[in-house]
């Protein structure tokens, strides 16, 4: 038995080890806390250590499942098979990685409970990595399904003012929107005869078959994500979290119905994912425009932020859809990248909440005076939110683009409004919290970024900026992979593949 | 006419039973002539006897057909046998210290379900309209009889009330239907009937007796609309008395609602399928609703058993060997939920020690007792059926075999109103760890906490632990009976 | 075996009809007391087995017949237990009037 | 009309208008009397179709010690009937109307009734002629259905523990029985012998 | 030396960014200044190895040199590197840069000196010159971008500089929106470029060009003709960044940045990167008419428009801002016409003294203390003699004072008059109309220059005048104005003698370069070496017309400044009495077109309204109330019901498993076929 053909289970279920030393932990007092938080932060440092290993051993050029564990489990249905490929690969190591920040987190934001609120976050890690990493598509749904639980807990005890609606609303879009494609996994049971993904993706399903797997597959997947008009629970649940919440909601689990869609929609149903990429459009640029323009009114900094998010996992929608090479890579560069700047965001807005205890824009103003530090970290994740060049968002943000213009003009054309909108909200943002004079009296006092709050924050500027001028670690891992994935997409389909012949009218 | 019984070996697959009755006379006598003895001590008694009869089941499976086709004891029987024992020896486990205050202090109580257990073992084993209607009856008397029997208690009385006269009505549903099967088939053998049905010689009395048959069973699992005594009587009984309620009986009626259809009546699925798929739907929808507006905890838990049920009846309503394997699962995993869930109701008592059966009272409890709101958490997690939890896997297989007859409207409906159910477990969840707290909690017995911590130990590791063994088993049972 | 005293299965079966209806009927149009519902499940009971020995007769088959008697059996265990428990009511309620049974809802 | 069917006819009209009144009587007591009286005509109808047994078991039983119950304990309870309180009766249109849909049906089964094919093979227990009802009954409870008349004494049994743990109340100012301490009662304990001297009494 | 060149000012704007805290404001600002020095000087000896020995330049003829730092994007067949590209439009574009730049961060040392955030400022500097190498350099259209969204940056930074400013930020956020606007179009373009060319490197792109010069594409729902499709598109984003007609509203408010930001960015350098994507991209324009008739017609009403706008802006800074926006309009109506070099020379010389004149302006200011509007000076000269004849030079370079027909003039006469020929010479309707909408602007030129000296330098001291609109945005710095020209001090050498270099560049860049930029066509070919289009007949054309068009922008400049003349020194009631007797055009061009208010109307306004509609009317009222909520509700509603029926009577139990029963009957025969 060679230790990295376990490599996926181990880095799967570390965390969950951690969260049962974790029960083990007396006592309610300031050390005991410590002490927790020191536990989770160095299980959840092993993890993201093996996970960055995974990503070395990882070889890109192969494009079938690497690391591959496969056992019968319950009856014939359910498996319990491990396995990533290139699209899934990167998720695994992004996920790893942003959980010490949100452990770091826990010291200056969680107060009460705290050994719990790491439990459930070290719980909520496993459910996440598992998702990726699994290659049963029960075991998918499982993992998926699975967050719910420990994000229902996290908004609901750890959440602010309202977060019993916010979590309410959360856990209920998010279950009915599942539930529907758990019965459209069973029923792709009966079809194929297993539920391993690495034979699913070969079985050919009846067209009409496939629409109805697709919606169902789609109202899991459009929530998560979340698609308008389906996203309105995520700008609340975003204000009530806490900020880990926040970041793990983000940066992760809103990738969890991206990779679903690439994964299962365009790859096991591509009949039913043509037939249905205009309507996938229409709501992508509706979500592009529409919550940008939301955005651009919010007063509430987590808000806007999370309207953001809605738009910009828009492009990822659009990009998936369109089914080309082009758009299934940036596909997942976009959710990489939004994954890094959309946690590093939600950790700025949780650095100045720790101290003022509001989110309220018009309560800031002039931080850059007292906080030049984070007024320099907030710009580089603000420009990454707008998509410029350079860094990180832009990556994605360009391909998903390109992509589409190649499938559809109009739908590039709207999307592009996106470019525009989403300067003028992120810099209007940015304008009122740190730029301005600092009049108010309850901000003199504000203190810059301390060390651990720096700690947190570097890697993920150093990240955003690599990826922006180097992409190519995450380009040439899921290259191979994306390129299957939007072969098989056009094969199936039957589109000649050279769009740009057809469009140029020889 | 000889009996079919030469030696006392050929018994051997009725050895459990016959353990048990023995038993339970044993038990009975030894109450009455052990001068001055506890009520407790009788009670672990009986919980032995169980665990003896247990042990005997698992450790002899001897199957075969008994006195003349009137009993059966195949895979399937066992499977649920084992099930009524495990739940009966658990709910008496968890009623140990708490039986005083619940007015069940008494010998008798014990005595009583150990005759009602063995009235499930038979309707379990039931192969015959008669053997059926014997079992039926010797649980429900007990069961009249245990639920009114705090006998200060006026809703006691009520519920035995209610139980008893609807009971009795719903038995009288069952004898009809039982009367016309064997007017219009000429035999009352379970698996005799089935070989005098065919599709073309199915008539309106065989039709209208099957109805009536399920009907009456249908009482007994308190699928809607049979189901109206279940929330008073699950109020009003005391809360141990409850607890056994919730679980064994359900899983004997279920038993001999799959045996009766799926032997009696296999050439008519289509049939009785409409049946199940009505009690099904009806079950899971009104539970999902009427739970939501509840405050106390006991009539809460009522109507997500009859939720459950609904949801169990899923897997029946597909009439294949994979809906009925899908069913057993679902029991196993409903009675380790439903024992789970009774233990924390009984734990959780006030300082002064009076029990606490409304929600609004369990406020802050997951600061007061941590590890009983961790339990009852995980518990309320796995009824709405969120993986990686037990319940989730329960539900995947029932809904299993429904997609695959393409019930895809009983499966839609089935997990939206899951859906909608979440709303009052969720509720729960919510009341314990979002809300602050108001009362202080007694200090939780021994026995208690060690039930609770095996029950939430088997559903979160489930898919690890108990998820192949007992898939495995189910398959076993339910490919006897097809 | 019916046959020859030419009554037909079918007049057993209209009357066993009849009283199951009746006992059905007393059961929820009764408003009065407790005891007329326990009497309306004895009239049930008598219904099933007017059906169990006509079929009995009808397919010359015993079996009605001991079904019959196991029923009559069962129906006065019932009948005691039934009667015991209403005492228990009376003694905590006093009264058992059917409306009154209704602590116990929503 | 044969004979049998008069006879027929007469005890299944009492039966039925006794069974109507039993539900409608105003007094209890007048209901268990007519419950009385619809099992005594049921009885005949058993003995029509050839159910002798079951017959007279039936009165024995039923009208000596089930129905003398139901007698016994409306008189001890002895609630004062009071009228029918207003609106409890809104329901009861919709009520006859299901009622009697059910009727209807069940009649309808009645009229379909046809014998299975063969039957006559397959009968469990075949009546056979010239041998007694009763004796018929037993041979086949004490042998085939030994389990079922077990069972059924398993039912008795809960019906007297249920009954007994039910309604017994331990009051102190009662004598009771006390078998074991009569029976155990050793000549020591009753019999004091005493000399008496003659005239002077005790 | 190209990596050098370029990322010199990176490595400064890292060092005076990250470690200015730690190093000192001083040390950062030495650092800086003196890694772009060094980079200016690689610059001039890569551009003088093309100038003076084309052919013995790095690489052979017609190819350019290529260097590959690292791999960007690779997917699929897209192929994109960090290449730094170097040919002579390079090297002319380097040139320009590293020194305006230069020049520019010496300059700051002596006017931000009492700044506290220089090494901010300083490292926003090297940021920005980073960029717009990257830009001038880059290989592919993304690189290109990726330099375009830099400099976009920074001048973003930079226009905020003054955080404090609410003013300032509003303008650094318009600056970066509405050059959004720009990209939105450029992105399409690249897009749309990739799809007919197949490629986004320009080799393969421009190799690709006459293959694809035909095809038509789908555009939108249109089919429409690619080339002028790409062109337009990619076009839209020179608009954006080069401030042209209707994309223009930012390049004003872009002076709320400190002064030589605006030599640097909004004169010099960033703003004329819309001109060379055009003259980069020149083998794209050149396959498709309508763009490049659009390309001239918006030049020339950029130029027209930002002409008669200068005429009555009272701060000193606006008005050289409509200024360059004028002036790049006639860059583009050059590169419309189709001669790109001399486009490219235009924008050569006007970064001289363009430059020059906002260095200028800036001593002006900061010899005034950041009083700004013109209203309130007057009689400068004798307090700042040095700065008076700069802004002089630089004035008369860009009013193209020279001798038609001779070598004789200042650097714009040579660039400008080039242009207005070679638009005279381009012919058909558009020529003729850019022809004389640049003639007419040369003549607005004219005169508000010269309003500009005199209104500032000549004259006496107006500070008591305060204008009721005033524009001038008074810092906090705490300098009083009554006593402003009083105070008013010549800068310190620091400042000045950029100021000498950027006057020397002003007077002599055009005579010395006009042969290579506006020479014979051979010549011109034989220095850009293919890097970009050349059109021989089109420049024989320019060469050779009527003797009026050759004097007709003398001739107007020289009405523009009689004009002046008249109405600022003699005659100085003239302008108030002209505003009073046409006050609506006064307000008109006042105003700017209202172009502000317009946007604000159409755009601004609408979006937060829809924004807010959207969000409290769709999304909170919608989806969340009326749906997800109500949802809720209902379900409440419909568990109320239900729990009513447990009544908790035991006939309506009977009664329910009753009619249960009785439906289960009815539906088993109904359902199973039996009633019939």
């Amino acid at each position: 038995m060679i230790f990295s053909d376990h490599l996926l289970t181990v880095i799967t279920f570390l965390p969950t080890l951690g969260a049962l030393v974790l029960l083990f932990v007396g006592g309610r007092d300031e050390a005991s806390e410590n002490l927790s938080r020191w536990i989770a932060l160095g299980f959840t440092l092993a993890t993201a250590g093996l996970s960055l290993w995974l990503w070395a051993l990882f070889d890109p050029a192969n494009t079938g499942f690497q690391f591959v564990e496969d056992y019968n489990w319950i009856g014939d249905s359910i498996g319990y098979r491990m396995g990533v490929d290139g699209i899934s690969v990167l998720f695994i190591p992004l996920t790893a990685v942003l959980m010490p920040a949100v452990v770091l987190t826990s010291w200056g934001s969680i107060t009460k409970r705290v050994k719990e609120y790491l439990i459930v976050f070290l719980v909520l890690e496993t459910f996440m990595i598992g998702a990726f990493a699994t290659l049963d598509l029960a075991m998918f749904y499982v993992f998926f399904e699975g967050t719910l639980i420990p994000m229902f807990l996290i908004i609901g005890i750890w959440g602010g003012s309202r977060r019993i609606q916010a979590t309410y609303k959360f856990f209920f879009y998010s279950f009915t929107g599942t539930v529907l494609m758990l019965i459209a996994i069973m029923a792709m049971f009966w079809q194929a005869g297993t539920l391993d993904i690495k034979q699913l993706l070969t079985f050919k399903f009846p067209p009409e078959v496939q629409t109805w797997l697709w919606i169902a597959f789609f109202a899991s997947f459009a929530v998560k994500m979340p698609m308008w008009p389906f996203h309105r629970w995520l700008p609340e649940a975003h204000v009530e979290a806490p900020t880990g919440g926040s970041v793990i909601l983000a940066a992760i689990l809103l990738k969890l119905g991206g990779y679903g869609f690439i994964r299962f929609s365009i790859s096991m149903f591509p009949d039913a994912s043509h037939q249905f990429a205009n309507f996938v459009f229409v709501l992508s640029i509706a979500a592009i425009i529409i919550t940008s323009l939301i955005a651009l009114v919010q007063t509430d900094i987590k808000k806007l932020i999370a309207y953001s998010s809605v738009a910009h996992m828009g492009f990822v929608t659009m990009g998936i859809f369109a089914g080309n090479i082009y758009g299934i890579h940036g596909a997942i560069f976009q959710m990489i990248s939004h994954g890094i700047v959309s946690a590093a965001l939600f950790l700025c807005v949780g650095v100045i909440y720790d101290r003022m205890h509001t989110r309220d824009i018009e309560a800031y103003g002039g931080l850059v005076e007292r906080m030049p530090r984070y007024a320099v970290a907030f710009m580089v994740f603000t420009m990454a939110n707008v998509g410029l060049p350079g860094t990180s968002g832009f990556v994605g943000e360009f391909l998903t683009m390109f992509s589409v213009f190649q499938v559809n003009t109009w739908v590039a054309f709207f999307a592009a409004f996106g470019v525009i909108l989403s300067a003028a909200y992120a810099l209007w943002l940015y304008r009122r919290v740190i730029f301005g004079a600092l009049t108010k009296e309850s901000l003199k006092g504000i203190l810059d970024l301390d060390k651990r709050e720096a700690f947190v924050l570097v890697p993920l500027i150093i990240l955003t900026i690599l990826f922006g001028f180097y992409p190519a670690p995450i380009l040439d891992a899921t290259a191979a992979s994306a390129n299957v994935v939007a072969e098989n997409f056009a094969n199936a389909i039957g589109a000649a593949p050279a769009a740009v012949a057809a469009a140029t009218g020889h | 006419m000889q009996s079919d019984v030469t030696s006392f070996a050929s018994l051997a697959p009725a050895y459990p039973e016959l353990l048990m009755a023995v038993g339970a006379v044993v038990v009975l006598l030894l109450a009455l002539f052990w001068k001055n003895v506890r009520p407790g001590v009788i009670a672990v008694v009986a919980i032995v006897l169980l665990l003896a009869t247990l042990a005997v089941l698992v450790l002899q499976p001897a199957s075969g057909v008994l006195f003349n086709g009137i009993v059966i004891v195949d895979g399937f029987a066992r499977y649920m046998k084992a099930l009524v024992l495990g739940a009966a020896a658990a709910t008496v486990m968890i009623s140990l210290s708490n039986s005083k205050e619940h007015g069940i202090d008494k010998f008798e109580y014990s005595v009583l379900v150990l005759l009602a257990t063995l009235g499930m073992m038979i309707m379990v084993s039931a192969n015959d309209l008669m053997s059926l209607y014997i079992g039926l009856e010797l649980q429900s008397l007990a069961l009249y009889v245990v639920a009114a029997m705090k006998r200060e208690d006026p809703r006691a009385a009520e519920a035995g009330i209610k139980y008893f006269v609807l009971g009795a009505l719903s038995s009288g549903m069952l004898l009809y239907g039982a009367s016309l099967v064997y007017g219009f088939t000429g035999t009352t053998q379970l698996d005799q009937i089935v070989a005098a049905i065919t599709l073309e010689t199915r008539s309106i009395g065989l039709i209208f007796g099957m109805v009536f048959l399920l009907a009456g069973i249908a009482f007994k699992i308190s699928a809607v609309p049979f189901h109206m005594w279940t929330p008073d009587v699950y109020e009003g009984a005391p809360t141990p008395v409850t607890a056994f309620f919730a679980a064994a009986p359900k899983v004997a009626a279920m038993a001999l609602f799959i045996r009766v259809t799926t032997v009696s009546f296999g050439p008519i699925t289509k049939d009785w399928q409409q049946i199940v798929i009505f009690l099904s739907i009806a079950s899971m929808v009104l539970a999902s609703f009427a739970a939501i507006g509840q405050d106390n905890l006991k009539r809460l838990l009522a109507y997500s058993s009859i939720g459950h049920v609904g949801f169990a009846l899923v897997g029946l309503s597909a009439g294949t060997a994979v809906g009925v394997e899908g069913v057993a699962v679902y029991m196993a995993i409903y009675v380790a939920m439903t024992v789970g869930i009774f233990a924390c109701v009984l734990a959780l008592r006030t300082e002064d020690g009076r029990p606490v059966e409304t929600i609004t009272a369990l406020a802050g409890l997951a600061q007061r007792k941590p590890f009983v709101a961790a339990i009852i958490a995980i518990l309320m997690f796995s009824l709405i059926g969120l993986p990686p939890l037990a319940g989730f896997f329960a539900k995947w297989q029932v809904f299993l075999a429904a997609v695959e007859q393409n019930l895809f409207v009983l499966a839609v409906i089935g997990v939206l109103a899951s859906a909608v159910s979440a709303f009052y477990y969720l509720r729960i969840i919510k009341v314990m760890y979002f809300d602050e707290p108001v009362a202080k909690f007694a200090a939780v017995p021994g026995e208690l906490t060690a039930v609770m911590a095996g029950v939430g130990f088997l559903i979160v590791t489930y898919f690890f632990t108990v998820a192949r063994p007992l898939t495995d088993a189910a398959h076993a049972a339910a490919g006897s009976l097809f | 075996m019916l046959a020859a005293t030419g009554i037909g299965i079918g007049h057993y079966l209209a009357v066993g009809a009849i009283l199951f209806t009746l006992g059905v009927f007393g059961i929820f149009l009764n408003r009065k007391n407790i005891i007329v519902i326990l009497m309306s499940v004895e009239l049930i009971l008598l219904a099933v087995n007017i059906n169990f020995v006509a079929f009995s007769a009808q397919l010359g088959d015993l079996a009605g017949q001991i079904f019959a008697l196991l029923i009559l059996t069962v129906a006065a265990a019932e009948a005691a237990i039934g009667l015991a428990i209403l005492v228990i009511f009376y003694r905590n309620r006093g009264t058992i009037a059917v409306e009154d049974v209704n602590q116990l809802k929503g | 009309m044969t004979l049998p069917l008069f006879f027929f006819y007469v005890f299944s009209v009492i039966t039925v208008a006794s069974a109507l009144m039993v539900i409608a009587a105003r007094n209890p007591v007048h209901s268990v009397l007519f419950l009385i009286l619809a099992f005594v005509n049921s009885a005949g109808l058993f003995m029509l179709a050839g159910a002798e047994f079951l017959a007279l078991i039936l009165i024995v039983v039923y009208v000596g010690a089930v129905a003398v119950l139901f007698l016994f304990v409306t008189m001890m309870l002895d609630v004062d009937f009071a009228s029918l309180r207003q609106g409890m009766l809104q329901y009861a249109p919709v009520g006859v109307v299901v009622g009697v849909i059910l009727l209807l049906e069940l009649l309808l089964v009645g009229g379909s009734f046809v014998l299975p094919t063969g039957v006559e093979a397959t009968a469990m227990v075949p009546i056979e002629q010239g041998v007694q009802n009763t004796k018929a009954i037993g041979q086949l409870l004490y042998t085939r259905y030994v389990f079922l008349f077990q069972g059924a004494a398993g039912i008795l049994l809960v019906a007297m523990i249920g009954a007994i743990v039910l309604t017994l109340r331990h009051k102190s100012n009662v004598k009771r029985q006390d078998v074991f301490r009569q029976t155990g009662r050793k000549r020591s304990e009753g019999v004091e012998l005493v000399k008496v001297k003659s005239g002077q009494g005790l | 030396m190209i990596q050098a060149i370029v990322f010199l000012p990176l490595v400064g704007a890292l060092i005076a960014g990250l470690l200015g805290r730690v190093i000192g404001h001083r040390t950062s600002e030495y650092i800086t200044t003196g890694l772009l020095i060094i980079a200016a000087v690689l610059s001039w000896v890569v551009f003088a190895q093309y100038w003076l020995a084309p052919a013995a330049a790095e690489g052979a003829h017609g190819a350019a040199t290529k260097v590959e730092v690292f791999r960007w994007i690779t997917s699929g067949a897209l192929d994109l590197r960090w290449v730094l590209r170097v040919d002579t439009l390079t090297a002319v574009m380097l040139v320009v840069v590293t020194t305006v730049s230069s020049l520019v961060h010496v300059y700051s040392i002596g006017y931000m000196s009492d700044d506290p955030h220089r090494a901010r400022f300083f490292s926003y500097l090297s940021l920005f010159t980073f960029a717009m190498l990257m830009l001038v350099t880059a290989d592919n259209f993304l690189q290109m971008f990726f330099g375009w969204e830099g400099v976009g940056l920074a001048s973003y930074l930079l226009i905020g500089f003054w955080y404090k400013k609410p003013s300032a930020n509003a303008a650094a956020m318009k600056a970066f929106v509405v050059n959004r606007v720009g990209d939105f179009g450029f992105v399409l373009g690249i897009f749309a470029a990739f799809m007919v060319l197949g490629q986004l490197d320009f080799d393969s792109a421009f190799h690709a060009v006459p293959e694809h010069a035909d095809a038509t594409m789908r555009f939108l729902s249109w089919d429409l003709h690619a080339m002028t499709v790409v062109c337009l598109l990619l076009f839209m984003g020179a608009m954006g960044k080069s401030a042209q007609f209707l994309l223009h509203t930012w390049l004003p408010d872009a002076m709320e940045g400190p002064t030589p930001v605006s030599a640097l960015i909004h004169a010099a350098t960033m703003v004329t990167a819309g001109v060379f994507m055009v003259a980069r991209l020149s083998p794209l324009f050149e396959a498709s008419d309508i763009a490049m008739m659009v390309v001239m017609l918006v030049g020339a009403m950029t130029a027209f428009f930002a002409a008669t706008v200068g005429l009555v802006q009272n701060d000193i800074k606006r008005v050289i801002a409509y200024s360059t926006c004028s002036q790049l309009g006639y860059m583009f109506v050059a590169l419309g016409a189709g001669a790109y070099s001399v486009g490219i020379f235009h924008l050569f010389t006007h970064a001289f003294f363009k430059a020059l004149l906002f260095l200028g302006a800036g001593s002006v200011i900061h010899a005034m203390h950041h009083e700004q509007d013109m209203r309130n000076m007057g009689g400068l000269r004798h307090k700042i003699p040095v700065t008076y004849w700069m802004m002089i030079i630089g004035t008369l370079a860009l009013t193209g004072v020279g001798i038609p027909g001779t070598p004789l003039g200042f650097a714009g006469f040579f660039s400008k008059d080039g242009i207005i020929e070679v638009a005279y010479a381009a012919g058909a309707s558009t020529g003729y109309i850019a022809f004389w909408a640049l003639v007419i602007s040369a003549m607005f030129t004219s005169f508000y220059s010269w309003r500009l000296i005199h209104l500032t330098f000549h004259g006496k001291p107006r500070e008591a005048n305060h204008g009721h609109d005033a524009h001038a945005a008074h810092d906090d710095h705490g300098h009083g104005h009554g006593s402003a020209y009083d105070n008013a001090h010549e800068s310190p050498n620091v400042m000045l003698v950029p100021l000498y270099i950027l006057a020397a560049g002003a007077v002599l860049a055009g005579v010395v370069f006009n042969d290579v930029f506006f020479g014979h066509a051979e010549h011109i070919e034989h220095f850009f070496q293919g890097s970009l289009v050349v059109s021989a007949d089109l420049l024989d054309a320019a060469h050779h017309v009527p003797w009026q068009v050759k004097w007709s922008a003398t001739g107007a400049m020289l009405i523009g400044f009689v004009a002046a003349f008249q109405m600022y020194i003699r005659d100085t009631e003239a302008p108030r009495r002209l505003a009073h007797a046409n006050p609506g055009l006064y307000l008109f061009l006042l105003n700017k077109w209202y172009f502000d208010e317009l946007y604000d109307r159409i755009f601004v306004k609408p979006a937060l309204w829809l924004g807010n509609a959207l969000w409290k009317g769709f999304d909170d009222q919608l989806i969340d109330k009326a749906l997800t909520e109500g949802l809720g509700a209902r379900v409440k509603a419909i568990t109320g019901r239900v729990v009513k029926l447990q009544s908790g009577y035991l006939y309506h139990y009977a009664f329910a498993m009753l009619i249960g029963i009785a439906a289960l009957l009815t539906w088993a025969i109904a359902a199973g076929g039996l009633l019939g």
